[in-house]
């Protein structure tokens, strides 16, 4: 069983024009810069938004219908909370609308605020909540339900990094368990890496890739995407086992190719040498130090060079090389960390 | 009657509170007491007679003050806001009115004892209340009344529309109405009239004027305006 | 925590409220409180004012119930001359009320448009009656309601309804359970404005219900008819009318607020 | 996109609008039409009209100048006894409006207890000027700006004005640039309202101001008068006015609305 | 010149105390999980809560000042810009507070726009910002006053991924440059890593944990800054090179010690196999697969075992073993690789 949409929306300055098909038990990640579209798309499958889409589900159209009377369940990025309502009767409020008798109703909820660890605050109004907490009743809510499209607009986005990751993973769980097509709106390409079967990558309301996770990791084919993923990308043109980059500089790969490529490699993959380096790698060119940024475990340098490159090295390394911003490097790198596929 | 005044030479504005059921009668006297009297000019403040005793009371720069009833002129008379002795101007009594075409077949003051008519009358308190009580103590009526209206215009309101079968209101409003109201005159109506009491204030800007204003409308010049306007002569 | 009120908002806000409250001052002040307690306690002050506080009650309820889906109606749906709607349903807030007395006679008196059919039909007659009074409150304070509850639903975040939708919320349960209590502060406003409107009505009350007492007789016809015979009686009339009032809204309107928020 | 609209409101709404659209029908059906023309040219009517226009928007910015800030100090400020004052302020509603003029001028008329002092001091008199007539409008009509300004203060999101304080705006560089446009819509529901009722005025302004052709006899004064001569005039009188309001309001408001969102 | 804050808060069921010491140019972090009271610290600083604290900043009180008065700049979770304010008014509204003519305050309001990448968007409304956009407006509103305390609630929550780091870097460039003080509240510790000076964990309103990035990331002292950091971590006590773990398990590590301790290692650090491995490392247990997350470049499996650990390994070794939840493996783990440090 599959939900195919095709969203067209337009006004004024953007127009959104994407097709997306959904299966069963599926969960499609849409990925983008802000302002690309996300939420419109969103919209316009809940049918919140006027649109001339055409969205079948299990041989029925949705044309026409309203968002009440479409089988779905909504997170909101920035919650909507019913703020004169307890946690409890805003997460047993879909099921009342339903039709659900009201003990039973919120026996439901009551375990739906379990799952989100929010068991305590039943009786909490949303404006007593923090942002988190919010976030987690907003999720409760809509999947409380258990809707047959589950919609959720960066569901993730206001929790602590440590409550992110348990609801992450019960919401992995959920989302295994969970019959119905899911589409998860998300800034974060974890989130979409760990949770979701398939990501969809829209910029400027069109679709820019679109695959299994491991492929968007590996083979990104726009500046954005690699960003998101954290490689080195560039557009090319490849002779055997050398590529010429479309912005300047020559790169030498392991397996030869021809014609115009993408390469990609880690910033780990990159070291910095204050001489240029004798021994093995084949690839070494000279570049100025333009931004320092220290991470958890590593230190992230930016260089600007032909071409210009981004490097993980350990804080050590910093240490010992003593990085400053200008200061002239050698980077090198070797040919087998480079991954080539054509454009 | 006292004859007509002779030109006084008297001139600028004279303010005169007169009760609303004169609007008519006293805007015609103006013009005529204007014209008589070149360079003056009236102004009236027309209200219910009890606010304008009020407005008085509060200090209000009025001439003139003509009353539906003694009774407001006493409220300004009590306050020596007026020390002269007020003089009856104009009388008037009460009629029966039923709508036109008389739909509830109202032959004399006895029908208004009857339960199943819609009955309206005014409220004790208002002049045309107090008169209709005394109709019915001497004519030994109990009425049923559905309504104790607060003034004449009410009830009359309820008569053109139909609303009610009949009402007992002066004869110079069943004369104003029009065609939508019929009056019917009944013996016992002289048991109650209302007079109308005029005056001069004792703080009035133009003293001058004012006298002559009275004594205009107490002229038979005046008389006659309030004759043709329904009221009887005092 | 927060600064000094700003003078330039606190000086017309004091002015604003000793221009409301020191005529009232004035009438405490001059009102011949000696005749208070027999007033107070006659059997027909007693009975007008209770039939007033009924009046009123029930003509606020007629007005939440067909006003407040009137509200949404002008607010939320896209009906073609919502504007003039709007404008439309302001009128009877400019109609001297006397006049209003007698439209309402015109449509529902004994010959009027509907009236004849309710009396020939059903032998219903809403002149002169208790009934006449609640809806002749009702016709002259339903605009407050009405256009004090437009405001705040046009003020309030639509996507909460949205959210309410998605949850498969029909419209009349979301207007219920979601819009409604979010907008509760101008239907509370809103109902404050239409009961003391109802409650102080006169002339489209004595137009279109008469003056009978203990029937229709409400304070304000009991305060006017004074006012010709006693004005000082008027005075402690109405004062009695004032505290009564100031006293219900106060304690009501603390019950209510404390409960939504 | 969204559903069709529930009956269970629409019904109501629809019965809320007829109720106070076929009375003002009625009046216009049996209106004597023969005679508007001249009414409506008549040079009394247009002096009664246009002193009503008049004063009518002026007391709205005597309401807005007073009212609003006090509205603010009720919603926002944390002084002691505000339910009271918030009963206090609706008071002037309950208050039969002939009480309410009897009140101005216990206060400021020419013996009233600021008045004489206005007399003698400054040879000011206010009542039976027309800006006597200003006054006592402003005085019923101010409640109605003043609760529905309240209702929509104490909905909006108090957070915001945190978020302005932030920014180094004082409170009422906040109350002016943030607070006032986010209440916008109240604001102008409570100014329809305020015009509306002070457009229609009657008691308070016949007592307190007189009615005086020119100065100060307003529309509604003249219906009253008409009522007395000619009741057929009395009708085409308010359906001039109502035509006007109308005219006003729905030019007025969609102006207004479509400015500040 | 340091700014000195003791705050205290205290309502029905939370309190906060937190005595917080910022340099001038020093960026401290306020992290902590959701209802920790970060927010609540923040409007204790900014005055727009009532507190019993105590502020002083270069020789004078802020106590009883009210915000307005306060050199503050503040970022709010939720954006709060002005609905009907364009952008640029927003952004400009803070000068011209402080009696900046409209014509300066616009262009140096353009300029921050400018800096957020927003330059395009000075006329448009917040209610047609994208989510992302409308945090970057509230960015720019908060910086354009040059505040002497900037206070950031979540400033980059909102941001998609790749914007985010742009973004951070700028806000970077700017806070370093920037003479004041500053005050970041946020869950994620790259942000905190990257922007901060010194990062300040709170836990339930009281300071668990403070020092620099790098000791926060090596020397984690709660579960949940280990968590925050990524990092496996047990409490123990050591007699020599060896652990007993206060959960169970023992642990050989290369530097002798002596008392409790902190243990932790990273996921990194271990490796699993399908048989008890034979060779060096000296650390071996066995362990159930409870879950595994595919992440960008490696798969994180979490183990129940004694202890429990969480184990990073390349996506080739998860072909290669098959794994699946519920799998028994061998956990393995260098002693060289483990580090401890006092209670
Ligand atoms: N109500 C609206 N009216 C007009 N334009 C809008 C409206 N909402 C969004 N837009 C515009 O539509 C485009 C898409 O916005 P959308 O909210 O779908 O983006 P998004 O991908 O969800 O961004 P973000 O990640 O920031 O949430 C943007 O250019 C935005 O400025
Ligand atoms: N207005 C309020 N009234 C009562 N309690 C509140 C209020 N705001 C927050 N709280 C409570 O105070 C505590 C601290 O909340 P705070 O918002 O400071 O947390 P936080 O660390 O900012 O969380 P988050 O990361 O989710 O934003 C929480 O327990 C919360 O439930
Ligand atoms: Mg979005
Ligand atoms: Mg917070």
């Amino acid at each position: 069983m599959t939900l195919h949409a095709s969203l067209r929306v337009s006004r004024a300055g953007f127009s959104l024009e994407l097709d997306l098909d959904i299966e069963a038990g599926e969960v499609v990640a849409l990925l983008g810069p802000n302002g690309a579209g996300k939420t419109t798309a969103l919209r316009a499958l809940a049918g919140l938004v006027g649109s001339s889409s055409q969205i079948t589900h299990n041989g029925s159209t949705w044309d026409g219908l309203p968002a009440e009377k479409r089988p779905i369940g909504v997170v909101f990025q920035d919650y909507l909370l019913f703020a004169h309502m307890t946690a409890l009767d805003n997460v047993a409020f879909g099921l009342r609308a339903r039709g659900t008798r009201k003990a039973e109703a919120d026996t439901v909820a009551l375990h739906w605020l379990g799952q989100v660890g929010l068991g305590d605050f039943a009786r909490a109004k949303p404006r007593t909540l923090s942002g988190g907490q919010a976030q987690r009743v907003a999720l409760a809510r809509a999947l409380a339900t258990s809707p047959e499209l589950l919609l959720l607009d960066e569901p993730l986005a206001a929790l602590d990094a440590s409550t992110r990751l348990r609801v992450r993973s019960e919401l992995g769980r959920h989302l295994q368990d969970y019959p119905g097509h899911t589409l998860l709106v998300t800034h974060d390409p974890l989130d979409a890496m760990v949770l979701a079967d398939r990501i969809v990558i829209i910029e400027d309301g069109r679709v820019v890739q679109q695959g299994t996770p491991r492929d968007v990791v590996r083979q990104p084919r726009t500046d954005y995407v690699a960003h998101l993923v954290g490689l080195n990308f560039y557009r090319g043109t490849a002779h055997g086992t050398e590529v010429r980059l479309d912005e300047g500089g020559t790169l030498t790969i392991a397996e030869p190719a021809e014609g115009p490529v993408h390469v990609v490699f880690p910033p780990s993959a990159v070291s910095l040498f204050t001489e240029k380096p004798a021994g093995s790698p084949r690839n070494s060119w000279q570049a100025v130090v333009s931004g320092i940024e220290q991470h958890a475990h590593t230190t992230r340098v930016e260089l600007d060079g032909n071409p210009p490159v981004l490097a993980d090295i350990t804080t050590a390394t910093v240490a010992e090389l003593r990085l400053q911003p200008g200061d002239a490097l050698w980077v090198s790198l070797k040919a087998t960390e480079i991954h080539t596929y054509p454009r | 009657g006292s004859p007509a005044p002779a030109q006084t030479g008297v001139s600028g504005n004279v303010t005169v509170f007169a009760a609303a059921s004169l609007t008519e009668s006293f805007r015609k006297l103006g013009e005529e007491f204007e014209t008589a009297n070149p360079g003056t000019k009236v102004t009236f403040n027309f209200a219910g007679s009890s606010a304008l005793a009020q407005q008085i009371n509060q200090g209000a720069p009025a001439d003139v003050f003509a009353s539906a009833a003694p009774a407001n002129m006493k409220q300004v008379t009590d306050t020596k806001a007026v020390t002269a002795t007020p003089t009856t101007f104009a009388r008037n009594t009460l009629q029966i009115a039923v709508p036109e075409g008389n739909p509830g077949k109202i032959t004399g003051l006895a029908d208004f004892a009857k339960a199943d008519l819609k009955i309206a009358l005014c409220a004790e308190q208002v002049p045309c209340g107090a008169a209709s009580k005394k109709v019915f103590e001497a004519a030994k009526i109990t009425a049923a009344p559905d309504t104790l209206e607060q003034d004449v215009k009410a009830v009359l309101t309820k008569v053109s529309l139909g609303e009610v079968d009949a009402a007992l209101v002066y004869r110079t409003d069943v004369k104003a109405a029009g065609d939508k109201v019929e009056g019917k005159d009944f013996t016992e109506a002289s048991n109650a009239v209302n007079d109308y009491p005029i005056a001069a204030l004792d703080k009035a800007p133009n003293a001058a004027a004012a006298k002559a204003f009275l004594d205009y409308v107490l002229s038979d010049k005046g008389k006659r305006v309030l004759s043709e306007a329904g009221f009887a002569a005092p | 925590m927060r600064s000094r009120l700003p003078v330039v908002l606190v000086l017309p806000a004091i002015a604003g409220l000793a221009f409301l409250l020191v005529p009232l001052a004035g009438l405490l002040i001059k009102a011949p409180w000696a005749t208070l307690p027999s007033q107070l306690f006659s059997a027909e002050v007693g009975q007008a004012l209770r039939l007033s506080l009924i009046c009123a009650s029930l003509a606020t309820v007629v007005c939440l119930v067909l006003g407040v889906p009137l509200a949404w109606l002008l607010a939320r749906s896209d009906l073609p001359g919502r504007g003039v709607l709007r404008a439309l349903v302001t009128v009877p807030l400019v109609l001297p009320p006397v006049v209003g007395g007698v439209a309402l006679l015109l449509v529902l008196g004994r010959r009027g448009i509907v009236g004849q059919h309710l009396d020939q039909w059903f032998g219903i007659s809403l002149p002169f009656t208790t009934a006449g009074v609640v809806l002749a409150e009702a016709f002259v304070a339903m605009p407050f309601l009405v256009i004090s509850v437009e405001g705040a639903l046009r003020a309030a975040d639509p996507r909460y309804e949205e959210a309410a939708a998605t949850l498969g919320a029909s419209r009349w349960l979301t207007f219920r359970r979601v819009t409604l209590p979010s907008v509760m502060p101008g239907v509370i406003a809103g109902t404050v404005l239409c009961w003391a409107r109802a409650l102080g009505e006169f002339g489209a009350t004595i137009t279109f219900a008469g003056n009978f007492p203990g029937r229709t007789t409400t304070m304000p016809l009991a305060v006017y008819l004074a006012l010709e015979t006693d004005p000082d009686a008027a005075i402690v009339l109405s004062i009695v009318l004032l505290l009564v009032s100031v006293a219900v809204l106060a304690g009501l309107r603390d019950k209510w607020i404390s409960g939504p928020s």
